[in-house]
């Protein structure tokens, strides 16, 4: 009876594995401490600064020095907007079968357009940032829709086309940001506050971070991908493509089109990541010296959240987390490293999503097994 | 953390480096910072005893990071807080005026006036013009001909623009009919690109390349190894620390004949000392040849004690104003000789 | 004239310093890819190899002379050795063959450093003296490792039984099985190769173009390999000529900005040049979908 | 007699949620062609497989010319003597025929090296010896699925199998390759080779077949003589009930032109025309059936009225309406149903939950989504629930059910379902049967002429001609991409249709127009 009760008990577990990824990533997540953990102790360091710079990250609470501040979650959020936005740009194209590798060079082309419309755009508030965040999402949706097109009309790579559109968006724009008057070799002449993306409301509920509008935007972007990829027609069609072409195109969906629509909603959320970096973490538009690397998290960020809407939300929130820590493990003598190598972990662990599921199905066949035989 | 330390009335001065992505081990610029506050603590590269309790580092992966370093450094009050690089500044111009009670300071800035920060700016064209006065007198004294002389640079601006418009002085000082070569790379940690100009100008006569370009100026000192291991006269010239390590081929011999010395470290010394002796103000401290700040290394042997001489010759001249050297583009293209093909930007 | 000539046999060093190393381990790359499993992670494996192959020079040429093979075998087996990961998880596993390798990536980066830090004490490796010297025609023999390399793949994919096998694997995977040859061995052969040639190039890049191993020494250049794949097509002449076109528009960007004429031209128009070229050749020749059929397709046994 | 050839005895294996095989015995003579009969699902493709070393059994044992052994991979199998030709071929397609079959035994030279030389004269040699005419050079990409097949015997045949498993090796074949399949297995069968044979039809049972075992739903049912059995005792003993297999069907009442196809001509995938000036028109409330030999431009013409395929030139009039130039999307809309020919590859998404699938083509419509664009999941939940029942469509969560979890036979009825529910003017249906068993069978071919009855033109392409004789109203026998001839049913036999499809014409056939449109051109490429 009780042996019965056990196994029950652990196929119900088991059965809870292969149902739901989300519990499947939260092990993976866990095992990538634990593995860091270790390494930090192989060093010859404490853990405990480990954990408690993260337990700092989330909660505000100092332990060492036991104060309390709000503005770092304020910035883990900040941290988190990008990673976000660009885990959303791979993500959105592989839902559609495509493989992004080019969130980094949507990003860069996004940020660029920003700046621009920061300088030069209208000093009305609100209207001057909406202008360059829709600038932004336009110049990173055409950035992802000529790949999109290229892809559609000359079936090219979208993975070497992006890989070269990264660099290409990186001189570019440094070219085109030194052409505005007033640019050094290095930064844009200080934006008009209309520009900025600083909400004081945030900033005074979060005493004082940078948290901007950009959290508005970002949870648009959320409810935007799960709406669109979910609950519309336009997802349903992008879907199917990325499942499968053929039978896509039987049923009337124009798959050129759809490649080319999500490689370009894919750049735009690339290019949010930019307008938001851009307008919500500088007062001033930057002559980019190398990639901020956003659009390579993103990849990761991506893959640990499944593609779907929430669960990029929350590897984004996890990565943000790893980011934002990794200064305040530093300054706790914590190898620097360590947070990227947990970033690593993770992604890698996440392989055993399917590791988990190979032997769930092993031991659903020994279930079956003896229920044969019972009968 | 040294904040708590100095919170709780600890006597030991604090302090709290934060550098750019490039990190203290970049042989360089960070490098020097960090060895500065050793040296300020008594610690050495490797014994960092007071690591963690008196001073420690903090590293910005990206640039959005470098408010929130800031402010968790301010939140943990250090007595002083060091930023390097002119990337910082318009975050701790931000973070200073919200921090009035908050000591700062900033390397290679002039332009961030708060009553608490502290600015430290380099003459760099000067050291420049020494390492350019070394090598154009290397060159003479090898009896090299038809002289030329090559610079590589990072990503062009105005700091790396005193770097080059210093080194071309001093080459022209000696060497009038020098011709001068540049290029940038545009990236700072792209080895290859550089090592390819590197060959590319050694092929075609270049004497020697002054390489102001972190990551990527090692391409160029590789290059000069190979071909000196290969018997072909050719130099590399280090930057900010002493190369001469670097540069060495085999197990005495360098290819970095000389390394224009940018002393950061004893910008943070100065810093350091002035809270310790509670006269931290809000100034700009400019660190050029008389003050030690700049200079150039005599480490390699090929340099013999001629040129030596005739160069701290030069330095003294400088250092009393005889020579006056021009620090930016504009004003250097003004100077009779001076190229006016240089790619060189001022802001 | 001669001017001209002297340029161009002065460049072609340069050509082929930047191409061995693409070309190395866009072989890996392929070869991996041909049996099926997509290898995203050669930027990572590259970064690996190039700390292993830094870090063995530096320690050992004061030993011995036969430092520089010795650091590329080190490269060589520490790519392969990291490649098992992919291998475990894309194969054994039947992960996505992009997450591991994206795993791969990221953990590079931090890995490397973090031994770094354990071995010099610093976040890069310790400078050595002399890389990898140049032989005739100042041309360094990473070219010709990388010429023998893609030979050597070329006659094992094309006139080795087990290359008709391997490439069988990329196509149709269950009619290897059903052939009786067991695919995931075929796979996890292919991978550990081409994580030791990705080892390799990173080792060849780090010994010839630079001093030291740092976080930026590989800088994307596993990601232009891993273009050239799919642009050369998953041909070994085809991912020569892909990583010699990007060699040469490298070599070739820096060399023009000297030309006076050209001066014009901002210095970010020579900067993207090789990847604008890359780019235009890839708008020129593509129209068909050359990948292997079941690249990316995690192999299972059961299905038909 | 000596030994069995192969003696399986309680063989069970169990996948997850699922008793394929439970307690199964399978008993083979030397030299005889045994027939594996059952449902869709029956467990006969596992028990194969676990033959051949793809699974392993969980219980059982499997004795091979009386001694026991254990099966652990392909490899044993083959050293066994055993090899395997599979329902889906397994064949590398841009590999050669020689390539393909050497792959895993190749031949080599001194030095190791592939020897493809001496592999073609094998390939040359085995081909002759056993009648399997193929090309060693040829890509597999570019050879007719008959030959594909030849190559997987050859394969087989290359590593010296005595025991040879066809799994479904008609379902693919046009009624010509079945016959020469079927005299091939008499060669086989007279060099001493030991035969097993799946197939869902009968005939091909009575016709090649020594002995039947039959399975229902993973048990073994009982083996017979098929020369003492009739087809209707084979099928009672697979479905478990008497199934008829002819369709009660009133006569045609044909009404005015749905499709009308004038001079049409389509380019193939191997860039020559593929449908070349063939005209064909279908009336509504009749079946127009297409009959040929596989290749011969019916998966283009279907392709180039749903619109998969570009029209090179002539016309293609739906209600009079050209649409040769439409969108499929438009096409669909303007009322075209399509059973497509492969179901995994355009039928379904797999991946999709069932009720997503049955939407796939009327998505964006109202009630599914409303004007915004937005999807109403309880709507076409609810549509899918209704499906479901109509149709008879066993999918074990309902509408969530995931559409790869399904049974072939199921997902054809969901595709069916989808596409008659769209009530299109013409409804075309490629291949609907293919590797269905005849329960599965003889409900589509009842929802076929019930959606003729209902006045809906049907245009079915088939390569079976029983299929055709029973449902047609009228037939077009094609070759080369044209029709050859149109005969109405009544006046048709296998002979006759068979005839045409080898390039003769009949002489009461118009250009594929139905005689009694006499003032229509005569401009067939035929007369
Ligand atoms: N790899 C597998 N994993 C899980 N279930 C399977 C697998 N293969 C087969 N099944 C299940 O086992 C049962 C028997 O399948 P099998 O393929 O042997 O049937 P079959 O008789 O060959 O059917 P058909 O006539 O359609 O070819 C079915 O219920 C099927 O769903
Ligand atoms: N891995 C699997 N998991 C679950 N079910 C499976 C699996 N593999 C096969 N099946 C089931 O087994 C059934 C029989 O497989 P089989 O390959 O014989 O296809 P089928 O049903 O005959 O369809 P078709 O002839 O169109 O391919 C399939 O319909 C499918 O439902
Ligand atoms: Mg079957
Ligand atoms: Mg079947």
């Amino acid at each position: 009876m009780s042996d019965k009760n056990r196994s029950s008990i652990r196929d119900r577990i088991l059965e809870v594995f292969t149902r739901s990824d989300a519990l499947v990533s939260v092990a993976v997540v866990i095992l990538g401490f634990l593995v860091a953990t270790i390494l930090v102790l192989v060093v010859g360091r404490n853990p405990g600064g480990m954990y408690s710079a993260i337990v700092q990250v989330i909660t505000g609470w100092d332990l060492r020095r036991g104060v309390w501040n709000i503005r770092y979650i304020g910035e883990w959020l900040v941290a988190s907007m990008p990673l976000i936005l660009c885990g959303f740009s791979m993500a959105f194209a592989s839902r559609t079968g495509l493989f992004n590798i080019g969130a980094e060079g949507q990003y860069i082309v996004g940020l660029t357009a920003a700046q621009f419309v920061a300088v030069y755009g209208p000093q009305i508030p609100y209207v001057h940032w909406i202008l360059a965040v829709l600038a932004a999402l336009a110049a990173g949706a055409v950035w992802g829709g000529i790949v999109g097109y290229l892809k559609a009309r000359f079936s090219m790579s979208e993975v070497v086309a992006t890989i070269m559109m990264n660099y290409i968006a990186l001189y570019a724009s440094r070219y085109f940001t030194m052409q505005i008057p007033g640019t050094n070799t290095y930064r844009t002449p200080t934006f008009p506050d209309t520009a900025k993306l600083s909400s004081p409301f945030l900033e005074s509920i979060t005493n004082g971070s940078r948290l901007n509008y950009g959290l508005y935007l970002t949870i648009i972007a959320i409810l935007f991908f799960w709406l669109v990829m979910g609950k519309t027609r336009l997802g349903y069609s992008l879907r199917a493509t990325g499942l499968n072409k053929d039978a896509a195109k039987y049923g009337g969906i124009s798959v050129n089109t759809s490649i080319t629509t999500a490689m370009a909603i894919s750049g735009a959320f690339a290019g949010l990541a930019g307008a938001i970096v851009a307008l919500g973490s500088f007062n001033y538009g930057r002559v980019l010296a190398g990639q901020d690397g956003y659009g390579f998290d993103g990849i990761a960020v991506a893959l640990v959240g499944n593609s779907t809407a929430g669960g990029t939300a929350l590897a984004g929130l996890l990565f943000g987390m790893l980011k934002s820590a990794q200064p305040l493990m530093q300054s706790r003598q914590i190898p620097k490293e360590i947070a990227s190598i947990i970033m690593g972990l993770v992604v890698v662990f996440i392989s055993l999503r399917a590791g988990i599921r190979i032997v769930v199905e092993w031991q659903m066949k020994e279930k079956a097994k003896k229920g044969g035989n019972a009968e | 953390g040294g904040g708590q330390q100095s919170g709780s009335g600890g006597d030991q001065v604090t302090v709290r480096l934060l550098t750019d992505a490039t990190g203290i081990d970049d042989k360089s610029f960070n490098a020097a910072a960090w060895r500065g506050i050793l040296e300020f603590y008594g610690d050495t590269w490797n014994n960092t005893k007071l690591r963690g309790s008196a001073y420690d580092v903090v590293t910005a992966q990206t640039q959005d990071m470098y408010i929130p370093n800031l402010m968790q450094a301010t939140d943990e009050h250090y007595d002083l807080i060091i930023t390097t690089g002119f990337t910082f500044a318009d975050a701790l111009s931000d973070v200073a005026q919200r921090n009035p009670n908050q000591n700062y300071m900033i390397i290679d800035v002039d332009w961030v006036n708060f009553p608490n920060v502290m600015q430290v700016m380099f003459a760099e064209h000067e050291g420049s013009y020494l390492v350019g006065v070394a090598a154009a007198l290397k060159a003479k004294a090898d009896g090299i001909t038809n002289p030329r002389f090559g610079f590589i640079g990072g990503i062009a601006g105005q700091t790396i623009t005193k770097f080059e418009v210093g080194y071309v002085q001093g080459v022209l000082s000696v060497l009038p009919n020098a011709q001068i070569v540049d290029y940038y790379v545009n990236d700072w940690g792209n080895p290859a690109d550089a090592k390819a100009q590197a060959k590319n100008w050694y092929d075609s006569g270049v004497y020697a390349i002054y390489s102001a370009a972190g990551g990527s100026g090692n391409g160029t000192i590789a290059q000069a190894k190979e071909y000196r291991t290969q018997g072909r006269n050719v130099w590399a010239i280090g930057v900010d620390s002493d190369q001469f390590e670097e540069g060495l081929y085999n197990a005495t011999d360098s290819a970095v004949l000389t390394s224009m010395l940018k002393r950061v470290e004893t910008g943070t010394i100065y810093g350091l000392n002035a809270c310790k002796n509670g006269t931290f103000k809000g100034e700009l401290i400019t660190l050029d040849l008389a003050a030690d700040g700049v200079g150039y290394s005599t480490a390699n042997k090929a340099l013999s004690k001629a040129i030596v001489d005739e160069v701290e010759k030069v330095k003294q001249q400088i250092i009393s104003g005889q020579i006056k050297i021009a620090a930016t583009h504009a004003d250097a293209k003004r100077l009779p000789g001076f190229p006016q093909n240089l790619k060189a930007m001022d802001n | 004239m001669s001017d001209v000539f002297q340029t161009i046999t002065g460049m072609l060093p340069s050509i082929l310093m930047i191409w061995a190393p693409i070309l190395i381990a866009a072989t890996g790359g392929m070869f991996c890819e041909r049996s099926g499993v997509t290898n995203i992670a050669l930027e990572g494996l590259m970064g690996i190899g190039a700390m292993a192959a830094a870090t063995a020079h530096t320690l050992l040429e004061v030993k011995t002379g036969m430092s520089i093979p010795l650091a590329l075998l080190v490269a060589t087996g520490s790519g392969c050795l990291f490649s098992l990961i992919h291998a475990f998880a894309s194969i054994t596993l039947r992960a996505d063959q992009v997450v591991s390798g994206t795993g791969i990536n990221l953990l590079s980066t931090g890995v490397t450093v973090f031994l770094c830090q354990i071995i010099f004490r610093q976040e890069r490796t310790e400078p050595f003296k002399l890389g990898m010297m140049p032989g005739i025609g100042g041309i360094y023999p990473t070219a010709w490792i990388a010429l023998i390399i893609l030979v050597v793949v070329w006659y094992v994919l094309y006139k080795r039984p087990w290359g008709l096998r391997l490439r069988a694997c990329g196509e149709h995977p269950q009619a290897v099985a059903s052939a009786g040859i067991d695919v995931m061995k075929v796979r996890y052969i292919a991978v550990l190769v081409s994580g030791a040639l990705a080892g390799l190039a990173g080792g060849c890049l780090v010994l010839t173009q630079t001093i030291q191993y740092t976080t930026t020494t590989i800088n994307g250049r596993g990601f232009i390999a891993l273009a050239a794949v799919s642009f050369g097509r998953w041909l070994p002449l085809g991912i020569l000529g892909a990583s010699l076109l990007f060699g040469a528009s490298s070599a070739l960007a820096v060399y023009i900005v000297n030309i006076e004429s050209l001066k014009f031209l901002p210095p970010e128009f020579f900067n993207l040049l090789p990847y604008l070229i890359t780019l235009l050749t890839l708008v020129i020749f593509s129209g068909k979908d050359y990948a292997p059929r079941s690249v990316g397709v995690p192999f299972d046994k059961g299905k038909s | 007699m000596a030994e069995p050839a192969i003696e399986m005895i309680n063989i069970t294996k169990i996948f997850p949620g699922v008793i394929a095989n439970d307690n199964v015995k399978l008993e083979v003579d030397q030299g005889e062609v045994h027939a594996l009969l059952g449902e869709n699902g029956a467990g006969k493709s596992t028990l194969m497989s676990i033959l051949f070393g793809l699974y392993e059994p969980d219980s059982g044992i499997i004795k091979i010319r009386g001694q026991e052994v254990s099966i652990r991979s392909p490899n044993d199998a083959t050293s066994l003597g055993i090899g395997m030709v599979h329902q889906h071929f397994k064949l590398v397609s841009n590999f050669t025929v020689t390539e393909n079959i050497v792959l895993g035994l190749e031949p080599k030279n001194k030095l190791g090296n592939l020897d493809l030389k001496s592999a073609e004269k094998r390939v040359a040699e085995l081909s002759a010896q056993y009648g399997l005419a193929v090309e060693p050079r040829d890509k597999i990409e570019n050879i007719t699925v008959g030959m594909q097949q030849r190559v997987e015997i050859l394969k087989i045949l290359y590593r010296n199998a005595d025991i040879l498993i066809f799994d479904e090796p008609t379902a693919v074949l046009t009624p010509q390759e079945i016959d020469e399949l079927l005299e091939i297995f008499e060669r086989l069968k007279s060099e001493g080779k030991t035969i097993i044979f799946i197939t869902h039809k009968l005939k091909e049972i009575k016709a090649a077949a020594n002995r039947c075992t039959v399975l229902r739903r993973g048990k073994y049912i009982g083996t017979v003589d098929v020369a003492a059995a009739d087809e209707d005792q084979l099928a009672e003993m697979m479905v478990g009930r008497s199934v008829s297999f002819r369709i009660d069907k009133k006569p045609a009442q044909p009404g005015k032109i749905v499709l009308e196809i004038e001079d049409l001509t389509v380019i193939g995938s191997k860039g020559v025309p593929a449908v070349q000036n063939l005209s064909l028109e279908v009336r509504a409330g009749e079946v127009v059936g297409v009959a040929g030999v596989d290749g011969n431009g019916q998966s283009e013409l279907v392709s180039a009225i749903a619109g998969l395929l570009p029209v090179k030139s002539g016309r293609i009039l739906l209600n009079g309406t050209d649409i040769s130039k439409e969108s499929i999307r438009r096409r669909n809309e303007s009322g075209i149903g399509l059973v497509p020919e492969d179901r995994h590859k355009y039928g379904l998404i797999l991946d999709f939950r069932l009720d997503e699938n049955l939407v796939l083509k009327s998505f964006r419509r109202e009630p599914y989504s409303n004007k915004l664009g937005f999807l109403s999941f309880p709507a076409i939940a609810a549509h899918a629930e209704d499906l479901i029942s109509q149709f008879d469509i066993r999918a074990g969560s309902g509408p969530a059910t995931s559409a790869k979890s399904m049974s072939g036979g199921n997902q054809q009825k969901a595709i069916i379902a989808r596409e008659i529910d769209l009530s299109p003017d013409l409804l075309i249906v490629s291949q609907p049967t293919r590797g269905l068993d005849v329960g599965a069978i003889e409900y589509i071919h009842r929802r076929i002429i019930e959606e003729r009855d209902k006045g809906r033109a049907v245009l079915l392409v088939s390569f079976e001609l029983d299929e055709i004789l029973n449902l047609c109203d009228r037939i077009a026998a094609v070759s080369k991409g044209s029709v050859v001839g149109v005969v109405p049913a009544e006046s048709a036999d296998e002979r006759k249709i068979g005839a045409m499809m080898a390039g003769v014409g009949s002489t009461d056939a118009g250009n594929g127009k139905a005689s009694g449109s006499p003032n229509q051109p005569q401009g067939g490429p035929h007369v």
